[in-house]
């Protein structure tokens, strides 16, 4: 162990109905890393993310970042503590303009989880629209600015999703297949926006299916196998582990 | 700008002193007053009355026969038609040929039976339509809303359908006048009436409206019954448009009460009633008498809705087309003509009112409110219908027989609805003014 | 004790219509997604199916009042009565009961014609559009009626033998005074009848299990290439069919008027939602729950205990139950809630 | 100042606004609707609508129980009348305060819920405040009849300063009566306050987080924001534009009656806003002043009003135009206003406003590059 251990989560159970979706998931995430999660369908992935941003409520064990106890708080409380998620389906506000929905996130860092500020007008907020601005460029969106974020293709609104997380600049960046249904040219210019923000020192949490994305951003990889984690180590570590393997391809098996 | 009425006060002091000197003969007095009090029709050639009334909700039907009335008037005062009740009321100043020479025109409107929406019309009226008078309605909610609005705005308010004691009680007005009875009348015309039906030993369970009007009811019926000796088992109040009753009859069942009393209008009383007979109350036998209902205020309108089911069952009512004085005769003969039913109470009490106020300022000689309500003030006539007829000058409260109606068995036509039981004179109904306080203010 | 019964029976009797006025709004609701503000109106238009069948019954010869001359004064004799003699004069003492048949088909092709023509525009629309267009039709609706049958209530009675009250008391062993009508009763066995139809066409139909199906998942439902929409067209139906059942046979209880609907909207409404969105049988038990505490509300040991607590129970329950259970009594997740 | 600051267009419009409010008595007359009692009536409802749609049109929770703090502003008002002076100003600070705190409350429990659940809890405050104001609360309401206004109320401020009272009080503001055309003017200052405020929450980052909950809640939650007292806000504000309406309405005619918290009268501000379009700044208003108008103009009209109306006709013709048009006037105008709303939503989805503005796009045929429809369009 190197680094500081941001992200700690120990001794997770969580069941929905019979089925057993996280059975003592212990877990832990280093300051500046890019952790990734990877595992076949239905491992518990997505629930563990569920977890940590508050959606879900385990059934046992606790998460704490940066020894803050995020379990039994609210989403937005664990925002606030700097915890971004990036959602698998866009979440997105699809009536407001792309512009709009980065603006959020920036007032909700800025401004806290409530702010009554009715006599401030938009246009004078020039500081967080050129902040969005920058992030939007940066990812490619500069020249929708102004569309409704509803009718931008997918592929898009995902990159718009990763905008509404990065423009947090939050300590810990919880990604949810960032590059699904992406095209291979966006794919990969997602990842780099993603070394880059790498080299800022920000830590991420991925998970991910496209093993290029994986291989190319993970620092440390953890395999989910049926809600237990069953691997654990660097990338080439995690290539060559038999019990990876036999996940992978014994689940495809069956 | 003509529309600008409510600050009209300090205008009209010089008025209001020479109205009371009260001498100058009526053409002078028209000219001095030309400019001075609300809407007055000046030199024009004609003078507008607003008719408000319940056009639509539950009321509607009965509106729509006050606004059959008040066009009936307007045609008779304007010396169209068969004249009705001019021909019969007396004394009369009016000539047929219009107000003071002046044709009467109307507007109308809608109160909804809602205090806002009535107000709301009731000063379009007013500020827009110029209206010199305003009358109708047909609940006291509405009629006391009206006529302190109108008191404010000096204009004279001819109430239509209102049986609160309040209208003419503690919310009197100077300028509002009530020519339908109250709940006090009809309290004290039926008392006879149940003791001779009914005996001295009676135990009475009332279901009231709860509301302004079903308290002042139930109080004025509970006091005339509990002087008879009748005991009063309970009073149990219910929420207006309860629809279903059920709940609250279910407990007269077992109570030990041997007759019911429904202080219900409208609606409320049909679905009550109704409900009432359907639990086999009217063929109920307690402490070995028969069960009895009883609905202090009738309206034939409204009793058509409870159809088989107000048979022989006890109320009081204003008016009904059945009277034989020559009065009610004409008047139901030309509305007849006209519309080819029957008019009902309401529409009577409506055209009368509207033939009252013309009639004063026909008097008075002015539209000039202070003068016409000097004129109605204390005005004794005959030959509208209920015999000799006052509007007291303390409470401007008109004192007439009052009926007493049951449900009639054995109807000879689709109107033959009610059956005068009793025209209980009006000595028996008049009561002190102070019982109820209130304050009519005064003519400014 | 006679008390409690008869009070227990009354709140059954009023739940029994709450529950079948309010099982076809969460019909609508659940299938369509339909904020449906012309269900009172539905209602209504069923109790002026038996005034107007009423109506045609008693087409009269009238009989002039020769007394008066200056309006027409008659007694009408039903011609019913002067061709079939007895047999017509029983014929017109049934009448709202024979006016459920011709309510059932005349209520389906209303119910199938504002589908159709109407609503169906609206599935995508947003809930607020909804309301504004079914309140506006209930409106015209209302005039509509108006126009033909005024504003007065018309009593429609029911048939003479059951005109009456059932001595109840007897059957159980308790006091005399414990007696409740013919009708009431009738009506809650037939609110039963028509509930339990329902769900057995909704259970054991394969027609009932799509439409449970896309009550539980709509987009689904689509997804298997089943033509929901027809379905849905049929739903609508069937809920205006029972809307107006109800309606016909309250007539006896509730003299009708044009405005009926409108009185019983919110309440339908109240009952809907306090049962959860989605859900028949929450409907169902909030109807009978409601029914039965409002009539215990009503009683005058209660109301000196709490004045004016008969005034708002309804309201008050919901409150608590909306509070305590945040989809009423067996709402599902997610509908309605956006 | 900044307070004041606005973008050049929203500059104009407030400009325009302005302007076409304070001409009202002139534009309206020709249509019959220029008198002052209906011009008020267009100001409060205005105000109310404009209220409503801060929490509906930009959050999207449908309250179905405004008009609760309505009644509360009348009858908070009333009692200001009563017991503290006829001065108009503290009327409308008591009645606007009073029922924010109801909507503190009411909101508070009410905003537990989301979508219908949440509508039928507004609701059924409402309702509870209507029954009880109707009935067992009448020592403080005066039931059916309405609290009024009489002379030998205390008034302790007026007493103190020996302020004579008419036979009749009525409301006034600097000794001016506040009845007929200044009345109007009044409220007309009021509308054009709330309109401002309006415009400053619609244009506000707190607007855009409004928006954002409407839009999507779930993500505003994981974007770290507490949803709740945005919304607890709004609603409250809502409230205290309702209450506002309340006390004007009691200003203007000094009295209260409980029928102002029916159910219908919160569903008639719903068709309000829904009507001139929801989410818009002018549609409310709009809406309220079609609603207003057919309640008070058409229903006046009857037929001897419409013989003379098509005089210039041959008797023939004109009896045949009378008969067509009577059934939609007088008593049946409910049956106009009925179709005017079926017709509406068919027709112009979204509202007058949105619905013209899509007319007037379909006309211009611009490029569709910009074409953000909804929450921040006027």
């Amino acid at each position: 162990m190197t680094g500081n251990i941001v992200l700690n989560i120990s001794y997770v159970d969580k069941t929905f109905g019979g089925l057993q979706a996280l059975s003592n998931v212990n877990l832990e995430i280093e300051e500046g890393k890019t952790h990734a999660i990877i595992g076949p369908n239905g491992a518990g992935k997505s629930t563990l993310l569920n977890v940590c941003v508050g959606r879900i409520k385990p059934d046992r064990g606790t998460v704490t970042f940066n020894g803050e106890i995020l379990t039994g708080k609210e989403p937005f409380e664990i925002n606030q503590l700097g915890v971004a998620r990036v959602f698998q389906t866009p979440e997105i506000f699809p009536q407001l303009s792309v512009l709009d929905n980065v603006m959020i996130p920036a007032f909700a860092s800025r401004d806290g989880s409530f702010e009554f500020n009715p006599f401030t007008l938009l246009s004078d907020e020039t500081k967080i629209r050129d902040e969005a601005l920058r992030v939007l460029s940066d990812l490619g969106l500069g020249d929708q600015v102004n569309n409704v974020s509803g009718s931008m293709s997918r592929g898009d609104k995902r990159r718009l999703e990763l905008a509404m997380g990065l423009i947090q600049r939050p300590k810990l960046l919880l990604l949810d297949e960032p590059t699904a249904g992406m095209s291979r040219a966006d794919t990969n210019r997602t990842i780099e926006t993603l070394i880059r923000i790498k080299e800022r020192g920000m830590t991420k949490v991925i998970i991910e299916h496209d093993m290029h994305v994986v291989f190319s951003l993970a620092d440390k990889i953890s395999v989910l196998a049926q809600g237990a984690i069953i691997a654990e180590g660097a990338p080439d570590e995690i290539r060559g582990n038999p019990k990876v393997q036999e996940a992978y391809l014994g689940g495809a098996q069956i | 700008m003509s529309d600008l009425k409510f600050t009209r006060r300090g205008v009209l002091k010089s008025g209001a002193a020479l109205g009371a000197a009260g001498v100058a003969p009526s053409f002078f007095v028209r000219n001095a007053w030309a400019q001075d009090f609300t809407n007055n029709p000046g030199n024009g050639s004609s003078v507008v009355l607003g008719f408000n009334v319940p056009q639509t909700g539950a009321y509607a039907d009965e509106g729509a026969d006050e606004l059959r009335a008040y066009q009936l008037a307007v045609k008779h005062i304007n010396g169209e038609g068969d004249g009705g009740m001019l021909n019969t009321m007396t004394p009369l100043s009016l000539k047929g040929n219009g107000v003071l020479g002046k044709k009467v025109e109307y507007v109308t409107g809608d109160t909804q039976t809602k205090s806002d929406a009535a107000r709301a019309s009731a000063k379009r009226m007013i500020e827009k339509d110029g209206a010199i008078m305003i009358t109708g309605g047909s609940s006291s909610g509405v009629a006391v809303a009206v006529q302190s609005l109108c008191h404010e705005a000096g204009i004279i308010f001819m109430a239509g359908l209102t049986h609160s004691n309040d209208t003419t009680g503690k919310d009197k007005r100077k300028y509002g006048f009530r020519h339908f009875f109250n709940a006090y009348m009809s309290g004290a015309a039926l008392g006879p009436v149940l003791e001779a039906r009914y005996g001295k030993d009676r135990n009475a369970y009332h279901l009231t409206a709860d509301y302004t009007w079903g308290w002042t009811q139930e109080e004025s019926i509970k006091n005339t019954t509990e002087a008879l000796g009748w005991k009063t088992t309970a009073a149990v109040r219910t929420p207006l448009g309860a629809g279903d009753f059920s709940q609250y009859i279910t407990p007269v069942l077992n109570s030990g009460a041997d007759v019911l009393i429904l202080n219900h209008y409208g609606k409320d009383m049909i679905n009550s009633l109704t409900q009432a007979v359907q639990f086999g109350l009217r063929d109920k036998q307690v402490n070995g008498k028969n069960f009895v209902i009883v609905v202090p205020l009738f309206s034939r309108l409204m009793a058509q809705g409870a159809g088989e089911n107000i048979k022989g069952i006890l109320g009081t009512t204003n008016w009904n087309w059945s009277l034989t004085d020559a009065g009610s005769q004409a008047f139901v003969k030309s509305f007849g003509a006209e519309y080819g039913f029957p008019p009902s109470q309401a529409a009577h009490t409506c055209y009368t009112q509207a033939l009252l106020y013309a009639n004063a300022c026909e008097t008075a000689g002015t539209f000039y409110p202070c003068e016409v309500i000097n004129a109605l003030e204390g005005f004794k006539f005959d030959g509208a219908g209920n015999g000799p007829t006052e509007y007291r000058a303390a409470d401007h409260q008109c004192f007439k027989d009052v009926l007493v109606v049951e449900g009639n068995e054995n109807p000879s036509s689709q109107f033959d609805l009610l059956q005068v039981v009793q025209v209980v004179p009006r000595a028996q109904v008049e009561y002190d003014p102070a019982i109820f306080g209130g304050e009519l203010g005064t003519c400014s | 004790m006679d008390a409690i019964f008869l009070q227990v029976l009354n709140g059954l009797d009023k739940g029994g219509a709450y529950a079948l006025i309010a099982l076809g709004l969460t019909l609508v609701f659940g299938t369509l997604g339909v904020v449906n503000f012309a269900h009172g109106a539905l209602f209504m238009l069923g109790a002026f199916c038996a005034v107007t069948f009423q109506f045609m019954m008693t087409a009269s010869k009238q009989i002039k009042d020769e007394s008066i001359t200056f309006f027409d004064a008659y007694k009408e004799v039903p011609y019913l009565e002067i061709w079939f003699g007895h047999v017509g004069t029983v014929l017109i003492d049934w009448v709202v009961p024979l006016s459920i048949i011709m309510a059932i088909p005349v209520m389906l092709l209303i119910g199938l014609a504002m589908e159709r023509g109407l609503i169906r525009y609206f599935y995508k629309r947003s809930h607020a559009e909804q309301i504004l267009v079914t309140f506006g039709l209930a409106i015209v609706l209302q005039e509509i009626i108006k126009s033909f049958f005024g504003a007065n209530p018309i009593p429609t009675p029911a048939p003479e033998i059951v005109a009456g009250s059932a001595n109840i008391g007897a059957l159980f062993g308790l006091g005399d005074s414990v007696v409740y009508p013919y009708w009431r009763l009738i009506y809650l066995a037939f609110s039963g009848l028509v509930i339990f139809a329902v769900f057995a066409f909704l259970q054991f139909t394969t027609f009932g299990m799509v439409v449970r199906a896309g009550m539980a998942d709509r987009e689904m439902v689509g997804l298997l290439g089943i033509n929901v929409e027809r379905r849905f067209t049929i739903v609508f139906g069937i809920a205006a069919v029972v809307a107006g059942l109800a309606g016909v046979m309250y007539t006896p209880i509730l003299p009708p008027d044009y405005n009926m609907g409108m009185e019983f909207l919110v309440l339908s409404f109240v009952v809907v939602v306090v049962g959860g969105m989605g859900s028949l049988g929450g409907a169902v038990s909030a109807g009978f729950l409601l029914g039965i505490l409002q009539s215990f509300a009503s009683m005058n040991e209660v109301k000196a205990i709490i004045p004016g607590i008969d005034q708002i129970i309804i309201y008050l329950v919901a409150v608590i139950i909306l509070l305590t259970r945040p989809r009423g009594l067996m709402g599902r997740k997610g509908v309605m809630e956006d | 100042m900044k307070l004041f600051k606005l973008s050049a267009k929203d500059a104009i419009m407030m400009a325009v606004f302005i302007a076409v409010v304070l001409t009202m008595p002139i534009w309206l007359k020709p249509i019959g609707a220029g008198y002052p009692d209906l011009l008020q009536k267009f100001a409060i409802f205005g105000l109310f609508a404009i209220g409503f749609n801060i929490l509906f049109g930009l959050t999207g929770y449908l309250s179905f129980g405004h008009a609760a703090f309505l009644g509360v502003g009348s009858y908070t008002a009333v009692w200001s009348f009563k017991l503290v002076s006829m001065s108009v100003i503290p009327a409308v600070i008591f009645g606007t305060v009073l029922a924010g705190l109801f909507a503190v409350v009411i909101g508070y429990v009410s905003l537990r819920r989301t979508g219908i659940y949440f509508s039928i809890l507004t609701l059924a405050f409402a309702q509870m405040c209507y029954k009880m104001a109707y009935s067992v609360l009448t020592p403080i309401t005066n039931g059916e009849t309405g609290l009024r206004v009489l002379r030998d109320d205390p008034r302790v401020v007026d007493a103190m300063f020996g302020v004579e009272q008419n036979a009749v009080p009525v409301g006034e503001l600097f000794g001016i009566n506040m009845q007929g055309y200044p009345g109007f003017y009044f409220c007309a200052a009021m509308l054009i306050l709330g309109f401002f405020i309006a415009l400053r929450i619609f244009r506000s980052p707190f607007g855009m987080m409004l928006t954002a909950i409407k839009t999507n809640q779930t993500r505003m939650r994981y974007t770290g924001f507490n949803t709740r007292p945005y919304l607890l806000v709004a609603f409250v504000i809502s409230g205290m534009y309702a209450g506002m309406a309340g006390s004007l309405m009691a200003v203007t005619d000094p009295l209260a009656g409980a029928e102002r918290m029916q159910w219908t009268a919160s569903g008639e501000v719903v068709l309000m806003t829904i009507l001139g379009g929801v989410g818009t700044l002018v549609g409310p208003i709009l809406g309220a002043g079609i609603i207003k108008y057919f309640e008070n103009i058409f229903s006046a009209i009857n037929e001897s009003t419409l013989h003379q109306a098509f005089d210039f006709l041959p008797d023939s013709i004109d009896n045949v135009v009378v008969a067509i048009i009577s059934p939609f006037v007088g008593d049946g105008w409910h049956l106009t206003l009925g179709t005017l709303f079926v017709v509406i939503v068919i027709f112009l989805p979204g509202g007058l406003v949105d619905g013209i503005s899509r007319i007037r796009k379909r006309f211009s045929r611009k490029s569709h590059a910009s074409s953000t429809t909804g929450a921040s369009e006027g």
